[in-house]
């Protein structure tokens, strides 16, 4: 071992600081959705195109009613994908359906790519006894075992390690599959980020990493995050390959998380992807951007709409037309909405699920807590009535109107 | 006195820490302009301008990292963790330097100037992860002080004491109460002692324990006890480390009976350690089993909530079962 | 059957573990080819190669972040920590990440294939940041369980029953003991039980309680006492979470006194936990206060290493106030 | 706010990695003392030279008894900063005397250039009562307030944010200070490094942070701690100023970390600095770096040794001479050996520094705690014969050989 670098030697000294270049921006279409003069677009057909397209409007429909269902009291919180749609389906769609999928919360359209049911989506917005994650995490927390889709989690960042560590099993099974870990631009500065990177490309594994540069963590803009010119510099320190897109620009985050996902697989190396997006909503239910962002700024976005950018392209193509559109988010519009009833009438999990999977099985101590909680329950159970429900043979309705 | 909700006495004191002293520096991710997700930070930037009061990077390690370096440095950085679930990142710069640091260098150096403020607790459907309790991870830590006010009267005299507390100070807010709690606070500049609990109520029959949010579970469960004859004691214990071990055992060498009250699991919770020591010191005086009223030993939950939180009700229970014991 | 130092005990668990099964992969910081600062993964590389044995980038967050990655993905990751004082960069991806994994995705996906190792404990003039004995904070977040060999028969027992149990599990390994401890061990592969602890030794008029390093410390202190015709009953409780609730309480119905002992300091230490248990479920039966014999509310020092240390003397001053009250 | 970049837009996909560059490394002198060709020397004057160059003699002879020491029992354990004091030292002597160090553990070389005494040194290593740190640490972890020499910490990488915080102080103190950090490569792959470099250039502090590049951590080779053309390029991650230099060639390290100091002090802004230089000693004196690293590696860097290098550059001014080396060496050795002697007699700190200083004041639990203690060892004097010492009024005699 030694440390002598393969870098030349000088004999003057000259400081560098990344300007000496620029990672370009990779982008096919136009806003219009006709590309760009000399673009070679990928091969997509129809059907592909179409499922694309309908995980889109999906999403934004599904947005649109639950920030509603929010407002009007329905749902503790949520959070939109609003304005990332291309970025979040387009590296989806990239993927093969059986490759990991480790995101942070606001890619809704990859699960929904994946064909996550209306009413898997929520039974776990409502926290009922369907939900896969059995009512313990806030709205938004979606996985899916089936759908390779790991459990989001709110700690931020903490996926993109465990991302480093999933695609190293992956590499030892040898199925050829491999992992997308998506995360966003104020994640990229946790600790944890560094460490997956580097690990990665030490350990070499094929993981690949989508950072959605969408402007702002909460309130503070990109500028107060970092220095540099976005994320993608930031390869250079781990020697990985990099590549920065349009996010708002479907066909070139299709294709540059193809390429990617084919060298990652092929090679057992990590790419990072950096998409260049804005969140066009608020952070969540609970914040308001007019107190960081100007009116004028989001309208200048909003014009890059990346789902109409997709609409006008597959219309270009003679794949889509008003009439589709119109049926399609109706359609949508009725399918969420019944769902959401369906949901909200759900009763919530049983007593029991609030101890069970802490481990593989209950041990002792947490059993007598659970046996003395309902020793108490009984006692009051008008004072805990999703408690008392389980315990009486006698159920207490629906449930329903109880979510706060 | 003017009337003020939790958030509104925070922010008045650290600005008032902040116009008394130049040295004071608060910082951490979403507190510059926005005033941080619960503004407890509002208009600090405006009046002290951006080198004193800033959005950090979105990284707790670091946040805490450089809030030591500062506080080395000579400065009185007050830094503020989004929410308690996310000081885990930093627990090493907490627990391993910033507990350490005046130890270790004999005294040459030392991060005294430090707060870290957090909001803390269940009570607002967060879910795992915007409901911890973590105060006993670092109750084990030699080094640090930690304070929870139960309302704002106390969150500003207490804040202010741990600003110019010359030790490292880890102040939890019960965010459950941001909003929720509301009372008169006066305007000038006071601080409430580090390391002394609050006898709130005093009584003969029986010592309730708590602190921050939970003191809100024991006065509702005095109340439902006092109805049905048993006089209660109640105290806020307001700080964690160093507690105030006499005003406890006094109590209960009075009462002969403790119920202490957190919402963190039970199991190595600070309860235990409370009980472990006042049965140590008033083994003779007991009358009935220390009882321990907590979370269960599980993540914290969501849609079930209510039904694992320490509430009144359970307290009370307790309270009756010492009592009958 | 063949005898080890508990080095080699832990060195033939993870030989065994990975011989019989693929998924078990070991990694850490040094532990690839140099098998590992104090050689527990010694010539694993050699046998099993460098994707199942290896060394990782110096970055603890990372590595149990791998870890968990890796264990979701249904391998069996048993990731080193160079020493335990070292853990606290990852105390984020253990405590929210490996505990939580199971619960918040409703049992989907699950890490607990995962075992982390590491050296814990004083007695090697360490000081500060090489030995410390952080079980307490671990001991606070349900969903890890957490084991402490006493010698090397435990170590490999324990260890292998730690790779294969279905939950994480934090194995703490006292590296006072790791050359000093030997004794006969098994060749062939066996598991001891997590969540029982083992009565050492019985006795009538007092429990005495400890785990790891401080088993030897408490062993010491009955020779000592029995000298003085006290009986001593000696438990080694060998996994802290769960820990065996049912055994200390039948042998404190037994003798009604309890010593617990441990080398963390005494605020927040698991004694704690284990005093306020007892004293609740065996009230009437006590005849003494539970006494606790730790290390100081202090960090852990250097030069003054032995008057730190709850050694065997002060365990027997422990043992004759507790006979004596 | 946007995230548009001022990058350029392309339509073709091309993936980059950092190859499309390269961070040359800066040298001065060559092996033989002569300066290369065009090579221009920054200016020092006899007496500075002469300063540098007596610090690394120290530094050697110290590192070369101490490890003796270590064998003959007579010390716990210790580090060497063999083969890289030119980094050391060349760094610290271009810094202001004033500035902050915060270091790792292998920089003794930067406290002897700033005038510690050589009994400080020894009383550290000892742990006795006059060491500055009241023996609670191992030995090497020096601190010195009025040397402005941050104690050591053994945790990795944490007084790299700190040094971050420390600058940003500094920066709001207005007295043209800045603050030097060092750390290994092995260090740099902590979460702590990638916060505090972000850090430092979003909160814009003068901050330098020099990274040794020694080749290994522990056993772990640098190829195995990160795949990129070490640590420099990273400092495009965060638009900062990157210099690479040859840690073996003092004039070198001196010249860049001047030029960086400058800059940093001048317009408030870090400068990420890359050491290329071979740890020549084994890890510490517990390690044995026979079992991961060939004796002929290691044979080639010590034909680079830097303090060689120095002194024949030194003897090329004509500034040093044979004569001067032998007196130099000698002396060095005598007041090293004599000052241990001293050290080891010393006897240990009070039993009351086991509980100073953990607050500012004893808090009364601690203090109770410690009542206790002191209630036992007069029970048990000769288990404790350390912390019996203070206890009666006779002390018992040295303490010298209780060192383990
Ligand atoms: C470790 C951690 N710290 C803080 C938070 C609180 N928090 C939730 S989202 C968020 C901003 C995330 O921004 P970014 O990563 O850019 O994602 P975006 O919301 O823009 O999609 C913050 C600070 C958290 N969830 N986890
Ligand atoms: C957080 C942390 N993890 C692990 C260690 C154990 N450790 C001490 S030194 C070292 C290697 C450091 O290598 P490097 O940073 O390259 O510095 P060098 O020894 O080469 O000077 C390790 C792993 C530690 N002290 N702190
Ligand atoms: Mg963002
Ligand atoms: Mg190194």
């Amino acid at each position: 071992m030694t440390t002598t670098t393969t870098a030349p030697v000088v004999h003057s000294l000259a400081f560098m600081n990344g300007d000496e270049f620029r990672i370009p921006v990779f982008k096919l279409l136009k806003r219009d959705g006709t590309p760009y003069k000399h673009a070679k677009l990928p091969e997509l057909d129809k059907d592909k195109a179409l499922r694309i397209y309908r995980a889109m409007l999906f999403t934004r429909v599904l947005d649109e009613r639950m920030l509603a269902a929010q407002r009007q009291g329905r749902l503790s919180f949520y959070m939109q994908c609003t304005g990332e749609e291309a970025t979040i389906i387009g590296s989806a769609a990239a993927l093969d359906d059986e490759d990991m999928i480790m995101a942070q919360y606001r890619e809704q359209g990859a699960l929904a790519y994946r064909g996550f049911g209306v009413d898997e989506f929520m039974d776990q917005l409502f926290g009922n006894e369907r939900d896969h994650g059995k009512g313990r995490q806030m709205p938004v927390h979606y996985g899916s075992k089936d759908l390779h889709y790991m459990t989001i989690s709110s700690p931020l960042a903490t996926q993109i390690p465990q991302a480093t560590g999933y695609a190293y099993g992956q590499k030892l099974s040898g199925l050829g599959h491999c992992t997308l870990t998506v995360f966003g631009e104020g994640a990229a500065s946790e600790g944890d980020f560094h460490a997956a990177l580097n690990m990665a490309s030490v350990h070499q594994v094929p993981v690949i990493f989508l950072c959605r540069n969408n402007g702002y963590a909460i309130s503070t803009p990109a500028h107060e995050q970092f220095s540099a010119d976005g994320i993608a510099p930031r390869a250079f320190g781990y020697h990985m390959k990099v590549v920065r897109v349009d996010g708002n620009d479907i066909l070139a985050v299709y294709q540059a998380t193809r390429e990617a996902r084919c060298w990652a697989v092929e090679n057992n190396r990590p790419v990072l992807i950096e998409a260049m997006t804005y969140r066009l909503a608020a952070h969540s239910s609970s914040d308001d951007p007019s107190g960081y962002r100007s009116k004028k700024e989001e309208e200048a976005w909003r014009d890059k709409d990346p789902v109409l950018r997709m609409r006008l392209w597959l219309e270009q193509q003679g794949w889509w037309a008003e009439e589709d559109e119109k049926r399609e988010q109706d359609t949508l519009r009725r399918e969420v909405l019944e769902a959401m009833k369906r949901a909200e009438k759900r009763p919530p999990p049983p007593l029991e699920s609030l101890v069970t999977d802490v481990y593989d099985q209950v041990p002792p101590l947490l059993a007598e807590q659970l046996d003395r909680l309902k020793e108490h329950i009984r006692k009051y159970p008008d004072a805990y009535p999703r408690g008392a429900r389980g315990l009486k043979e006698d159920t207490q309705g629906s449930g329903g109107g109880e979510h706060a | 006195m003017p009337k003020m909700n939790m958030l509104q006495a925070i922010n008045n004191a650290l600005d008032i820490a902040m116009a008394a002293d130049d040295k004071v520096i608060c910082f951490g991710e979403d507190v510059g302009i926005f005033g941080g997700v619960f503004r407890a930070t509002s208009h600090l930037q405006e009046k002290y301008g951006r080198a004193r009061c800033f959005n950090t990077p979105l990284v707790e390690q670091g946040i805490i990292g450089f809030a030591n370096g500062l506080a080395a440095q000579g400065s009185t950085p007050v830094a503020e963790i989004q929410f308690a679930d996310y000081i885990f990142p930093a627990f090493d710069q907490i627990v391993n330097e910033s507990a350490k640091f005046r130890y270790r260098s004999g005294d040459l150096f030392n991060v005294g100037g430090l707060t870290i403020r957090t909001p803390y607790g269940g009570g607002i459907s967060g879910g795992l992860y915007h409901s911890q309790s973590p105060e006993a991870y670092f109750a084990h830590t030699p080094g640090l002080k930690i304070a929870v006010p139960r309302n704002p009267h106390q969150a500003k005299g207490l804040l202010l004491a741990a600003i110019r507390d010359p030790n490292p100070v880890l102040f939890f807010e019960p965010k459950r109460l941001y909003r929720a709690s509301t009372g008169e606070v006066p305007e000038e500049d006071y601080q409430l002692p580090l390391g002394q609990a609050e006898i709130v109520k005093e009584g003969g029959d029986i010592t309730l324990l708590a602190w921050g949010a939970q003191m809100e579970m024991v006065e509702k469960a005095a109340e439902l006890a006092e109805k049905e004859g048993v006089s209660c004691e109640i105290i806020d214990l307001r700080t964690i480390v160093p507690w105030d071990i006499d005003t406890v055992v006094d109590s209960v060498l009075k009462t002969g009976r403790l119920v202490v009250t957190h919402e963190a699991p039970l199991t190595g919770g600070f309860a235990g350690e409370i009980a472990a020591t006042i049965q140590e010191r008033c083994f003779l005086y007991l009358e009935s089993p220390i009882a321990r009223v907590t979370g269960l030993d599980t993540p914290f939950p969501l849609t079930l909530e209510k039904e694992y939180m320490p509430d009144h009700l359970k307290v009370f229970e307790a309270i009756k079962q010492s009592m009958a014991f």
